[in-house]
């Protein structure tokens, strides 16, 4: 069943060259391509801020070579510590919300049922809108002052809220918002995963004598861990480079209990017009996003099966 | 035969229901029937986007011919290199027309050299609901301790008496818009000679700790630091909030569409003493050249068919105050209601305005500040202290 | 107690009725075997059973309780699924390992359980291997080994020695055979093969189409076959039909519609004048005087036997020799059912008449 | 507690939940979307109004009548399907070609794509600006569609690849002895099997493409190549938010995205490979 | 021509060799069966042949093209595989019509060909379906289908009737046989089943891990076995082995160590004194005197005949009695292998001596 794997052609004597070649052939003609224009997009402006967080800046130009300054400046800054810790929160926080609930809703939706179409698009909605969107709204609905929300729990309870006006509050909220808005990602990928699992090892597990939960945890995990996988890493991306929910919703505040590295990265570079150091922690950032993600697939990437 | 075209960069957007996108085309098609020359092309973008869109664009060489600049922004784009002095162009002008402005040119010049021209002109007023006012019985604050008692007078469990946005949202500009004039009143300014800042000063002291008294008397709501000043707006716009500093070109916007509409009055912003108000902080919508520009001289065409009376008049009509004092003689602003108010602004603006500089790193000192602000109102920081600590943060490195 | 008792049973899928009303008591401890043509609802039912196909109608009770809502692993069954079933992303050990894990069985039992299963099978170099690098024979065995491990209230085995050769096969027939004696588990078997379900079976069911034909003991379905349809389904190769009638001259005969004249042993009761079909089976059509003549058509010798088509009067039949006789093709045969062992059938009901 | 009892809990459980998930979903888009449908000064009533009285199309007609939204519209149509559709065809071949083939510096080439996704988007906005002016695809369509197809494209493969791995292989295998190349074999029977994971996959990068502020913004600054996240930005004035405006906006930029999920879903169905194969 | 020529073929799964030095020609238009027991490689063979997996050394020519790196879509073969490999998002009919379509053959003939399978396997009401909706034996058929719709070079069937009922069992049997005859196509055709080998084969390869064993005529290797492997394998039940020598008085007698004197035909050369196995198939055990006294062990009637397990001096032997006749457990029979069918094998090579 591991038919046609190029391990045997390297392997192979010479006289069989020829379909080596051809196999790999085939193979760097489907990858190629998409090495290609990765490289040539992605890699470049990477290399570009590379070079950038060696430089002192003035606003969008280099002004002089000052090696790791930015590096250290940005190691003896407090603010960017402190901004670390919001991240780390802002991020682990999130996906320990989001994993749970956007498999189970995923689980939900993968039920049979008649009303599972609307259900599935209504599930998805709160991805189609935009950040900016997503924050504002949630922003208004939890306004201290005149948020319909406010309102109803001062209606209802008497109390009148100001969850954003408060540190751990506004971070809680963030988080919530954060989750609001992008569990239909994971949702979606592993209802997909879901999908892709034959009925009959079910089956085979409740002959087994599994229920409903032993069957998810030794049949549905291990069959959509490279899905899981994938969720986790690009939701961490996501969270770790989040800028434009945190900052349309607190704008980091208040008192920078909610300012993230990312956002601290926009800061730097676009309204203290420091690209430099910005570029330097945006490579902090990604050397944090890249240990985070060589640990998920340490840990969940090795299939057994 | 072949017209040059002239790009031109502004916030404005040249469709869509606001009359000043209205008036913005007026102007643009009139330019362009005007003369032979030069076609102006309008792109508009975002506001809170344009000044760092122009700073990269600018060094890419991209940059536009001409260049619609926030005066509080002049500094940063100085700084940056995106704009060039105006003082060649300027020096062909007659004195009529470089001393018609409301704000002095004096204000736009760096480094002795005039980059901008004002087509605008804004003050910040206090705004007011005159209908709670008049229910509650209580005029017109003329002091800020009047304002604080009517505050906590009007505040009740859905309204708050007197607000302003105090988060670091939209650039922190609702603390330091609302401070300024304050720290004015107390006798402070925002920076000493050296360009650091004395915020820190007994002056500044003295308004944050009026600030700090307004919770604490219940004239506002500690809530204040999560609301940006847009929140500030719409929460005006709902009726929640009943006294605000906002500035006048925000008048229009906030009758239109709000539950409030008339209701929302203007005043001068009282000051610590009832014999004369706050001094009136002036800024405004500038024009400029592109560091990029090839065509200087249509360029300064266009901005002179901008600041032009007509231009100033199709402006004035969507309810921007002019910023040439010869537009203001003509009818619409002795007849026309909409036409008295704003001169009424003009009048506060010349006799107390006052222009603050705002260096190119401007918005951290917003930022500082309005940290500060939030450390003293929910962490009971002392407002010396919470000052000191903005200074500090602010002047490092200078 | 874990009497297995299905009464009444439907099955739709959608439209499709597959199950038309089933009707089966097996006693607790019984070894039944289902057989049928592929098609007829063997797994279907089994799965029924099983728990994993929901009952459109009917009962299943397993003991004194009704299981029809009840959840697969509440009823306590091993089941080999006719397409194996295996965990992909376990190897062949966790494969036989996961169902005594989750009883909580303990660690060295589950191993000692696991030994036995894989020496019984083969398997015991194969267990570190994943499914994919098994041969079918060898997933076919581990599916096998999933449930033999373990010690459940029924069996359910759907064809799970299809895939293995006839030594193996035997062998494999010959353990469950001894598991079935030492643990004495009601089982329910679905097999094609003739020998397996004659050896195996304490009763043989024959269901044709969703419905059951005939129930009974291994020879009394060889020897007495209710209608046409067991007749012609129970022994390989096929019992031979005549259509005809019989004689009406009170002589025990039958004659069939294409000529032929076949001696009987007795005649039916209700039999004269009825269109009837008579049914030998090959090994009972044998060489001798006494008969009729056939040409050979095809001959086929399996080893120890011989497989030959004749073709006697128009008609072809199939008789099956143990004598290794140099018979050739185009050759005629002198051919005798053996009389004791006829069977005639209503042509039209189909039912058996002897 | 009986199958039955246990299913009809399950039932009830289910409906519970499905309700549960639907009002967390909508609760904050009902809010949108009445106020898209408020006359403007009952916007920011307070106390809030839940439904408009009367309701009224009026920001509607306006973002869609007199504003550029539908210019913004159609560029984010034709930014979002070209890219999307690039990026799907670049990453099946290269996920089908990692999950299938292998050789050595395999696993480093898979982390190393990923890794160029790692870089905070702010971080690069100024080098990719750079790039794009300097090969003349500033403000172009055209530029947006390749930076966004290679934004697409890493996690696409490492989606994609997953997926075309729980394919068993004997499915392709016995396409080769129907008479496939491996080419046609991977078009016709893979691609087809694959169907939960290119439309999971698809609609991620719609998602992220339609949604997507930065790129939008850094590469193009004429109004007729501005799409709509950056369009909706318009409504976010200097002179407070055009609550209205920018709510019927966003309704309008929900709708082909919703009707197109609603389409697709379907083919998000269970048991796809149930019956394939044996083992 | 395509004629199939596998020369010292050897492959292996990484440090596992399961191929290893194969030597097999397949004539054009024959028909070769290959038997062996589970897990000895028949199915990598053919997945080799198919070109579906790399070969690790040696050469596989199809006529007179070696196809080593060939894609498997040059190699013009037509495949059933073990495990179905349906296309699980086709119908029936688009499963079968799949290599057609690719083919370019035109629309009208594509749908003569899949009805005419169809017809065949019993697949008409079943065309629109897709694969899970169908019992295990019908996909199976389905298949089938896929396969004998084509006309190709090469037949490799791997497994094709293993699940399929008896009845139909024959009747495939008799289609695929006349497949062939009409279209003489090089055949390789893997089974389990003793008859379909017996009966279909021009010739038979067994394999034993991963070797050839023998090759020959059916009837050849059922009663000339080169060694104790093929005569154990072949035949079911299996042959009856007896460890011992034959006796040295020169008298035509085996003398099993166990204490049992069995008469022989005739002596082989080189016997006297060498430890032998002596090996007589159960049909060849047969009631009557002259042999030796066993006590029956078990007894299983299979409707045609009966399998008995005896024991005889301390040795379990089987032997097949076509004979109805009331055997009870413990009873004691008067048995005695046919002389002229006894193999005598040298115990340390298992080469037969006769
Ligand atoms: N990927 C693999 N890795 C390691 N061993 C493998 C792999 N695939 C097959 N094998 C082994 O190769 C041997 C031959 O397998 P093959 O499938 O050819 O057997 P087979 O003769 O067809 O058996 P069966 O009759 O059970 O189908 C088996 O022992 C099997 O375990
Ligand atoms: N999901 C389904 N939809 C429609 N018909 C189905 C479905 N599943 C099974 N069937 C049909 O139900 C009938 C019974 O199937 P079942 O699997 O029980 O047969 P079986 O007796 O086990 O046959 P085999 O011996 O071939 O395995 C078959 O005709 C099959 O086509
Ligand atoms: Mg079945
Ligand atoms: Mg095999």
């Amino acid at each position: 069943m591991t038919a046609m794997s190029g391990q045997d052609s390297v392997a192979a004597p010479p006289s069989r060259l020829a379909a080596a070649l051809s196999a790999h052939g085939l193979a760097v003609l489907f990858i190629g391509p998409a090495i290609l224009l990765v490289v040539l997009v992605s890699i470049y402006p990477v290399f570009d801020a590379m070079s950038l967080s060696l430089y002192a800046t003035k606003y969008a130009e280099k002004a002089g070579f000052v090696g790791l300054k930015n590096y250290i400046d940005l190691a003896h800054n407090p603010v960017v510590w402190h901004a670390g810790v919001n991240s780390l929160v802002y991020t682990i926080g999130s996906l320990l919300l989001v994993l749970p609930f956007s498999l189970g809703v995923a689980l939900l939706l993968n039920r049979q049922s008649k009303m599972q179409g609307v259900l599935r698009t209504v599930a998805i909605l709160p991805w189609v809108v935009s950040q900016t969107v997503t924050a504002l709204l949630w922003a208004w609905l939890l306004n201290a002052d005149f948020g319909p929300v406010t309102y109803g729990i001062d209606a209802i309870g008497g109390v009148r809220t100001a969850i954003l006006a408060s540190p751990t509050w506004a971070m809680v909220a963030l988080v919530g918002i954060n989750v609001w808005s992008s569990y239909p990602q994971a949702t979606l990928l592993m209802l997909a995963a879901l999908q892709t699992i034959p009925r009959d090892l079910y089956e085979a597990a409740y002959i087994d004598g599994a229920g409903p939960i032993t069957s998810f945890l030794y049949v549905t995990i291990p069959l959509i861990r490279s899905t899981l996988l994938v969720v986790v890493i690009q939701l961490t991306l996501l969270y770790f480079n989040m800028v434009t929910l945190v900052y349309v919703f607190t704008g980091g505040g208040p008192l920078a209990s909610t300012e993230t590295l990312a956002l601290l990265v926009l800061k730097i570079s676009f309204e203290s017009w420091n690209l430099g150091q910005g570029a330097a922690l945006g490579l902090i950032v990604t050397v944090i996003n890249l240990v985070f993600s060589l640990f998920y697939i340490r840990t969940l990437g090795r299939p057994k099966g | 035969y072949a017209q040059t075209t002239l790009k031109m960069w502004t916030f404005l957007a040249t469709s869509g229901t606001d009359p000043r996108a209205t008036a913005l085309k007026h102007v643009a098609d009139g330019f362009n029937k005007s003369q032979k020359e030069y076609v102006v092309e309008i792109e508009s973008i975002p506001y809170a986007r344009i000044d760092n869109n122009v700073i990269q664009a600018t060094a890419a060489g991209q940059g536009p011919d001409i260049l619609n600049v926030y005066s509080d922004q002049l500094a940063l784009h100085v700084a940056a290199k995106t704009i060039v002095p105006l003082d060649d162009l300027l020096a062909k002008e007659p004195a009529t027309f470089l001393n018609d402005f409301v704000t002095k040119l004096d204000f736009f010049t760096f480094d002795g050299k005039k980059m901008a021209v004002p087509w605008e002109t804004r003050v910040w007023m206090l705004w007011y609901r005159a209908d709670l006012l008049k229910n509650a019985g209580v005029g017109v604050p003329k002091t800020l301790d009047e304002l604080t008692a009517t505050g906590a007078k009007l505040s009740t469990d859905q309204i708050m008496g007197f607000g302003f946005g105090a988060s670091t949202g939209s650039l922190g500009a609702g603390a330091i818009e609302t401070f300024t004039p304050l720290l004015w009143a107390a006798g402070g300014d925002l920076f000493d000679a050296s360009g650091k800042t004395t915020i820190n000063s007994p002056a500044g002291v003295r308004v944050m700790t009026w600030i700090r008294d307004l919770v604490a008397k219940k004239a506002m709501r500690q809530s204040v630091i999560s609301m940006s000043i847009d929140d500030t707006m719409s929460s005006f716009k709902a009726g929640t909030t009943a006294m605000t500093f906002m500035g006048s070109y925000r008048v229009a916007a906030g009758r239109a569409a709000s539950a409030t509409g008339p209701n929302l009055q203007t005043a001068p912003i009282p000051g610590f003493t009832a014999d004369k108000p706050s001094p009136a902080r002036l800024a405004g919508q500038t024009l400029t050249i592109g560091a990029n520009s090839k065509n200087r001289e249509g360029a300064w065409r266009f901005i002179k068919y901008y600041t032009s009376t007509e231009s100033q008049l199709a402006f004035a009509a969507a309810g921007v105050m002019p910023s040439r004092i010869s537009t203001y003689e003509n009818a619409f602003f002795t007849d026309n209601p909409a036409g008295q108010e704003v001169r009424s602004w003009t009048a506060y603006a010349r006799t107390y305005g006052r222009i603050g500089r705002t260096p190119s790193d401007f918005n951290k000192l917003s930022e500082e500040l309005a940290k500060a602000i939030q450390s003293v109102l929910a962490q009971n920081v002392d407002p010396k202290q919470a000052l000191d600590t903005a200074a500090a943060a602010y002047n490092a490195g200078k | 107690m874990s009497r297995l008792i299905i009464s009444n049973v439907h099955k739709n899928f959608g439209p499709v009725e597959v199950i038309r009303g089933v009707d089966i008591t097996i006693e607790d401890g019984e070894f039944a075997v289902l057989v049928g043509p592929s098609g007829c609802g063997k797994s279907t039912l089994l799965r029924m059973i099983a728990g994993l196909e929901s009952i459109s109608s009917g009962d299943i009770r397993i003991g004194e309780r009704r299981v029809n809502d009840l959840a697969p692993k509440d009823r306590d069954i091993a089941m080999v699924f006719q397409s194996y079933a295996l965990y992909p992303h376990m190897n062949v050990r966790a494969n036989m390992a996961f169902s005594l894990k989750l009883k909580g069985v303990a660690r060295r039992e589950i191993e000692q359980r696991i030994k036995r299963a894989a020496d019984v099978l083969g398997l015991e170099p194969l267990l570190a291997r994943y499914p994919r690098e098994l041969s079918g024979g060898q997933r076919q065995r581990v599916a096998m080994g999933r449930a033999i491990v373990r010690d459940p209230q029924v069996f359910l085995f759907d064809e799970p020695l299809s895939n293995l050769d006839a030594k193996l096969r035997v062998a494999m027939r010959a353990e469950i055979k001894m598991l079935h004696q030492r643990l004495r588990t009601t089982t329910v078997y679905v097999t094609h093969d003739q020998i397996e379900a004659m050896t195996m079976a304490d009763r043989i069911v024959v269901m044709r189409d969703g419905v059951v034909e005939q129930m009974g003991g291994p020879l009394e379905l060889y020897d007495r076959p209710a209608n046409l349809f067991v007749a012609s389904f129970i022994g390989s190769p096929s019992m031979n039909f005549v259509a005809g009638r019989v004689a009406t001259d009170g002589e025990p005969r039958f004659l069939s519609d294409s000529g032929l004249s076949i001696p009987l042993a007795r005649l039916p009761a209700a039999a004269p004048g009825r269109k009837l079909v008579c049914g030998f089976r090959p090994e009972d059509l044998r060489l001798g005087e006494g008969g009729f003549g056939a040409e050979v058509m095809v001959v086929e010798p399996t080893g120890p036997e011989m497989h030959v088509v004749v073709r006697a009067a128009g008609q072809e039949l199939t008789c099956v020799l143990r004598e290794r006789r140099n018979i050739v093709v185009g050759e005629n045969l002198p051919l005798r059912p053996v009389p004791e062992s006829i069977h005639l059938f209503d042509a039209e009901t189909g039912g058996n008449l002897l | 507690m009986n199958g039955k009892a246990a299913r009809s809990v399950g039932t009830i459980f289910f409906v519970l939940a499905a309700l549960g998930v639907a009002a967390l979903a909508l609760f904050p888009l009902l809010w949108g979307l009445t106020t898209s449908l408020k006359p403007a000064d009952q916007i920011l009533a307070y106390p809030p109004l839940w439904v408009p009285n009367p309701p009224t199309l009026q920001s509607f007609r306006e973002v869609w009548q007199q504003s550029n939204l539908p210019i913004y519209f159609r560029n984010s149509i034709i930014v979002t399907s070209a890219s999307v559709i690039f990026a799907l065809v670049l990453s099946v071949h290269a996920a089908y070609g990692l999950a299938r083939f292998s050789f050595r510096g395999k696993a480093a080439l898979m982390v190393g794509l990923l890794a160029t996704s790692m870089i905070p988007g702010v971080a690069i906005l100024v080098p990719l600006y750079n790039l794009a002016v300097h090969t003349g695809l500033y403000d172009k369509r055209l530029g947006m569609i390749i930076v966004y197809t290679a934004w697409n494209v890493p996690t696409l493969v490492w989606l994609l690849k997953g997926f075309f791995e729980s394919i068993p292989a004997e499915l392709e295998e016995a396409a080769l002895v129907d008479g496939c190349s491996r080419l046609r074999a991977f078009y016709l029977i893979v691609l087809p099997m694959s169907r939960p994971g290119l439309l999971a996959g698809s609609i991620m990068a719609i998602m992220f493409v339609w949604n997507d502020f930065l790129i939008g913004f850094t590469l193009a600054i004429s109004e007729q190549r501005r799409l709509l996240p950056v369009g909706l930005f318009t409504y976010i004035s200097n002179y407070g938010v055009e609550w209205g405006q920018l709510m019927a906006a966003t309704v309008i930029a929900l709708l082909p995205i919703v009707i197109a999920f609603f389409l697709l879903q379907r083919f998000l169905v269970q048991g796809l490979m149930s019956g394939a194969v044996k083992g």
